[in-house]
């Protein structure tokens, strides 16, 4: 056991650490101190950054871009960049399709998307979730029918993620449905001004945009686009699903945010109430355990799998960025309702719009109901 | 003790729920999206509609214009707009702005002030001069009743006040005066017990509003629970949400009980009795409102946290009736501070 | 909608305040203030007291003792009885096997057993669950089989409630095993020394003996100790166990409780802790809306059914008292550890085997699972 | 930053495992409750065959007669007393008394006192002059390392101590001191900061003894949840029972990494780091042991509340650790004062 970081680690966290305070525009990290909306060219700008440095996709091959890391020093580049309000790299490109053409697709298919999607000069989103397939992803009916050597896509996606900024989408879509619903299933990759493909974006209860809906009426996608072989799909989905656990705990940015929430209660002289002192202790206090369990994971893991612990970091994680989202409405207390006002700190006016639109932290991506469900089945063979 | 309505106010309450239904979002999911659109974000119309029922002017005296009902029939009122989450401000501007110009006013005041209350023709809300709060509907009020110092004046809103847009799709403003022209309400002089009994009704009022908007939440929930199919199943098969959906109920059963009896308190007429009673009331509903809002979106799963269905709305207004008015520390701290003035604490008593 | 009592009701409820507090005697009444073991005689005495006065078993038909009052009262009679420290009328007497005889029995069977009950003449146990029937006691396998004119009784019970105390048991037997498992269940009366029957104490958490495994062999019944009709046990037992859900929330006792810890914390001077405050404020708070909700319930029963509710009353009311016996835990603090010693206060030397104990609250009579399916189920219609 | 046992390490928890395998409720539920029933409530033939194994002495320097181990070590044999309820008193004994004598002692003092505690023919535990709070094992223990105002002493064990049985089938008493005779440790004097130093590490030693006992714990009730049967079905086929026990494994395993992040704290050396690691550690087993012992508890149902079964034990072992040498008042306490003193808090610095 040691408790240290070694020098080579300490000298690579620095690194990072300077990296990301100087190397990317401080506009667009102040935007997000502050709370306020990115842009697409803030994604783009900051992933470029990155991409320039080599460290915008470290979990890919390092053929394709990514980086020879230990398992830590991921975990310390995922912290340092999360702590310098610096926007994650792009989850679509970095975390989801980019490793799953890394290890499904062709060389050509390599070739064409790879350099492109760690440069965030393709902004891919994800064709998964669809109205009557919720968690229950694998009952998914968009389907895709053979006509020649094209596929002819038809149905409905839907919570696709900043689907408006989207070049192209990667998308599950029914191949067989004669059987076994899970075996069905392939990935098409297409253009999302592809003629037939339609985005209607959801407004979300902050007011802001985010997700959307997207339609096919017999979209024609050339069969080079299917990822890796036919009816393979589940199975690259559910290895994307296993890459999307990865750093899910948003332990960098929640500490952050805790952090500037003391600053605030600080200046309103609020912290000699015992009450919300404590509660500020129990806070920081569980989002440290939860760290120290995200550097056990890390540090255990070898193969590159996911840890099965990853769903405690992913429940627990999102229970805790949320207690602290309402932390700060009680903290703005009554100046919580003036959240169009500008006459209120922008952190007091944001409070409550941002306390709402993450109450979906625990619901995309593996609700909560997920993760327990694995904890119980996987880990506890319940 | 006793619980209930009687007949006179099942009638109310009846009349009410049918002005309203223009915004179950059981119904008609567009109107209320529709009408805080744009400011001022309620209905005239409807605003004018209930004054025809009587319902501005519930509270006041008859000789004052208005209906002489007591809180028992202006909480009917309330949790009827909660459970719509209707945008009228019906707690700002009649219960707590009006309450104590119904309190304080002289018979002149009363007779031209609660009279345009009761007709619709005049809006009132109400500033505190001590805390920069939002003023409800402050750039939309014709006249403000405006506290400062323990005093309480009549102001005529000042030009150029520009409102904003409140979370849960209300209005607000802050309000600055500057040489404008306040009458003391009365005689006037230092009333803070009357602006103790007028909030505290105004308290609890608004407790009532955040039961029936909890009530619709957790209908809206068990209906979606019912009809929403995962893994071949209805997801009231899973017993995990079933359980959650259980202490909604809970919650909400015990907080009603509790708002309906400082309701009962305010009638009764005992003003010691009664900051007490709004205290508990509002805490409770405070603790409840975050639990069952947080569910409901939970419950609801993606859904839930767009603006398209209402189970978010609900929220949102749950965490804006929790704040405003007094917000859970301050409830602890009046609570707090006489917790040594009594052992067992006897609602009957 | 009124908030006061009548003149009457006030008036009834201040007979019942006085007759608690001057007619039980007061060796008994200060026992349960302290939360000492309470011994066989003393339930005993008491509930005679309350015979003599009429007032042992209101909820009985007037004919056989009961009182012909209205529900408000019944509830200011068992709130009263609480908050005076008195030792509740057994509940195996009172709430259970009497109202069962006097509903299902036959006139000999009710002049036989219901005066000797309400005295307490009879000590009643509750012979329902199994080792492998617990939350779904209708899957019981103790068997009465039919000889002449007996029964013959072969089987095991288990958490039998203070059956080291009983006279005689009420025993839910399998009489037919042929039909769908309620359908072939029928309930027999039995004296606890029939030959055949050994009961075997089970030593509770806290060190304690109240619940007791009963074991059944070759145990010879009279035919006319059976209740009712054959195979109609099924019918009876849900008519019990509604009875039990009345009054379940445990108010008065709680309310008493928390006013104790709250004197125990301002001789330690230990609410000018803000935590400790607000931890008293919230579950006094808590528990006035349980009283009211145990209030609004009262006056809405017209007919005597145990009102869906009672299941909110069951698992809150059990949820308030854990939480009142976690909180005198928490006061007493290191000194919990005393539980052995003469040298600390009563209260605290109780307060862990009493936290320990109370665990029990949410697991007997219908454990708050059992009452979170009855809620979803029953009245939300899930 | 590395978490695992080395080899080393893993040898020696594999043979404490091994010597406290009679305690095992899985294969001997009767041995505890043998041992715990009669004076002194613990096994001296096990104690000395933990001496020989050198658990006695496992902190203390070879020169004094130990094994010059360090906190890692002592944390694995307190996280396997606490697997099987063991109620060998370990952390009081050895870590927190004798660990005064080793920090404190005379070259004399140690090679006395220690070489008795390793060998186990010693017991030693640890009393404070200012609270009245029971003494683990003071009616049994030889020698009382007192600390009164700051200062320490050795003191024999008074005549005619009479003990008692705690809540958790310990043992413990209170002790005064009447004209006995008290010998300072090493050169006398105030010394608070070593004594905040050895109760620190006490603390988290006491926390890896509520680390173990909630796995098993949750173990038991996994097992338990499988087998059980219910309605014609195990009872993990309730999906809100398994959601809980996933809230009861998240729990253990937070606790888990904050209780063997303080013990690298401890083992680190740094003294000013150490206090707040404690209190850390200590606040978040408190939370997890609380929930965890609860839900233990209800999971079980009826039988969970019985002597005889062993996870009633748990819950009352936990709960004993969690008010021993600190509750939660005490670490809020701690860390609300420190809360201003850094932004966000790192534990990689």
């Amino acid at each position: 056991m040691r408790l240290r970081l070694t020098e080579e680690e300490a000298a690579f966290r620095e690194e990072m650490r300077v990296f990301f305070t100087t190397e990317i525009p401080e506009d667009i990290r102040e935007k997000v101190r502050t709370g306020r909306h990115l842009e697409k060219d803030d994604f783009v700008r900051s992933m470029q950054v990155m991409n320039q440095a080599g460290i915008a996709v470290p979990n890919w091959p390092v053929e394709w871009g990514g980086q020879d890391w230990t398992p830590l020093q991921k975990h310390l580049w995922h912290e340092e960049l999360q702590l310098a309000c610096v926007p994650p790299p792009l989850a679509f490109n970095a975390g989801m399709i980019g490793p799953v053409i890394a290890h499904f697709g062709s060389q050509e298919m390599k070739e064409r998307f790879l350099p492109a999607t760690r440069n965030l000069d393709i902004w891919w989103c994800q064709g998964f979730s669809e109205p009557n397939a919720g968690s229950d992803l694998a009952s998914l009916t968009t389907r895709a029918e053979r006509d020649g050597d094209d596929w002819v896509v038809n149905g409905q996606k839907t919570w696709t993620t900043l689907g408006q900024h989207a070049d192209w989408i990667f998308c599950l879509c029914r191949t067989n449905p004669e059987v076994k619903k899970q075996a069905g299933i392939s990935m098409l990759l297409f253009p999302m001004d592809t003629p037939g493909v339609t985005l209607r974006p959801i407004k979300m209860i902050d007011g802001g945009y985010e997700v959307n809906e997207v339609f096919f009426d017999n979209v024609r996608v050339p069969g080079e686009n299917l990822v890796g072989e036919v009816d393979q799909g589940w199975t690259q989905a559910k290895f994307l699903l296993g890459n999307e656990r990865v750093g899910v705990a948003p332990v960098g940015a929640t500490k952050r945010a805790l952090a500037t929430a003391k600053e605030h209660a600080v200046q309103l002289g609020a912290l000699g109430d015992p009450l919300l002192a404590a509660r500020f202790v129990e806070l920081e206090n569980e989002l440290l355990a939860l760290e120290l369990t995200a550097l056990r994971v890390v540090a255990n893991s070898t193969d590159g799998k996911p840890h099965p612990a990853s769903s405690v970091l992913k429940l627990r994680g999102t229970e805790l960025q949320q207690a602290v989202t309402e932390l700060l409405v009680d903290l703005a207390g009554p100046f919580s309702l003036s959240s169009g006002s500008q006459t209120v700190p922008e952190w007091a006016a944001h409070a409550v719009p941002t306390y709402l639109n993450f109450r979906k932290a625990s619901i995309y991506g593996g609700s909560n109901e997920v993760q327990r469900t694995i904890i119980a089945g996987t880990i506890l063979g319940l | 003790m006793d619980f209930e309505l009687d007949d006179e106010q099942q009638a109310l309450r009846d009349a009410v729920r049918g002005l309203l239904k223009v915004y179950d979002p059981a119904t008609n999911s567009e109107r209320r999206r529709e009408v805080t659109a744009t400011d001022p974000g309620y209905d005239e119309d409807l605003w004018g509609r209930m004054a025809e029922m009587g319902l501005l002017g519930l509270p006041f005296a008859e000789d004052d214009g208005g209906m002489g009902a007591g809180p028992v029939e202006v909480a009917l009122v309330a949790e009827e707009i909660g459970r719509v989450l209707a945008p009228e401000p019906y707690v700002a501007a009649v219960v707590l702005a009006s309450g104590l110009v119904a309190e304080l006013g002289s018979d002149e005041q009363r007779a031209e002030v609660l009279g345009g209350v009761a007709s619709g023709e005049r809006l009132l809300t109400f500033a505190s001069g001590e805390v920069a709060e939002p003023v409800i509907q402050g750039a939309r009020a014709d006249t403000i009743v405006w506290e400062v110092g323990g005093q309480v004046f009549l102001v005529d809103r000042p030009e150029g006040v520009t409102g904003y847009r409140t979370h849960d799709g209300g209005r607000a403003a802050l309000l600055e005066f500057d040489r404008s022209r306040a009458i003391a309400l009365g005689a006037g002089g230092f009333v803070d017990p009357v602006l103790r009994k007028v909030r505290a009704r105004a308290q609890i009022a608004a407790c009532h509003e955040a039961v029936g908007a909890m009530e619709a939440a957790l209908a809206l929930t068990t209906s979606y629970l019912t009809t929403r199919q995962q893994f071949g199943v209805t997801l009231n098969r899973f017993q995990a949400l079933t359980f959650r959906a259980a202490d909604m109920y809970t919650d909400l059963e015990l907080t009603r009980s509790i708002v309906t009896w400082a309701t009962l308190v305010a009638a009764d007429g005992d003003e010691d009795a009664l900051g007490d009673a709004a205290a508990r009331a509002k805490l409770q509903t405070i603790r409840a409102a975050r639990r069952i809002g947080q569910e409901a979106i939970q419950l609801h799963g993606g859904i839930g946290v767009t603006d398209e269905y209402s189970v978010g709305h609900f929220t949102s207004r749950l965490t804006a009736l929790s704040h405003w008015l007094g917000d859970a520390r301050e409830q602890l701290s009046t609570l707090s501070a006489g917790l040594t003035r009594y052992g067992v604490l006897d609602p009957l008593d």
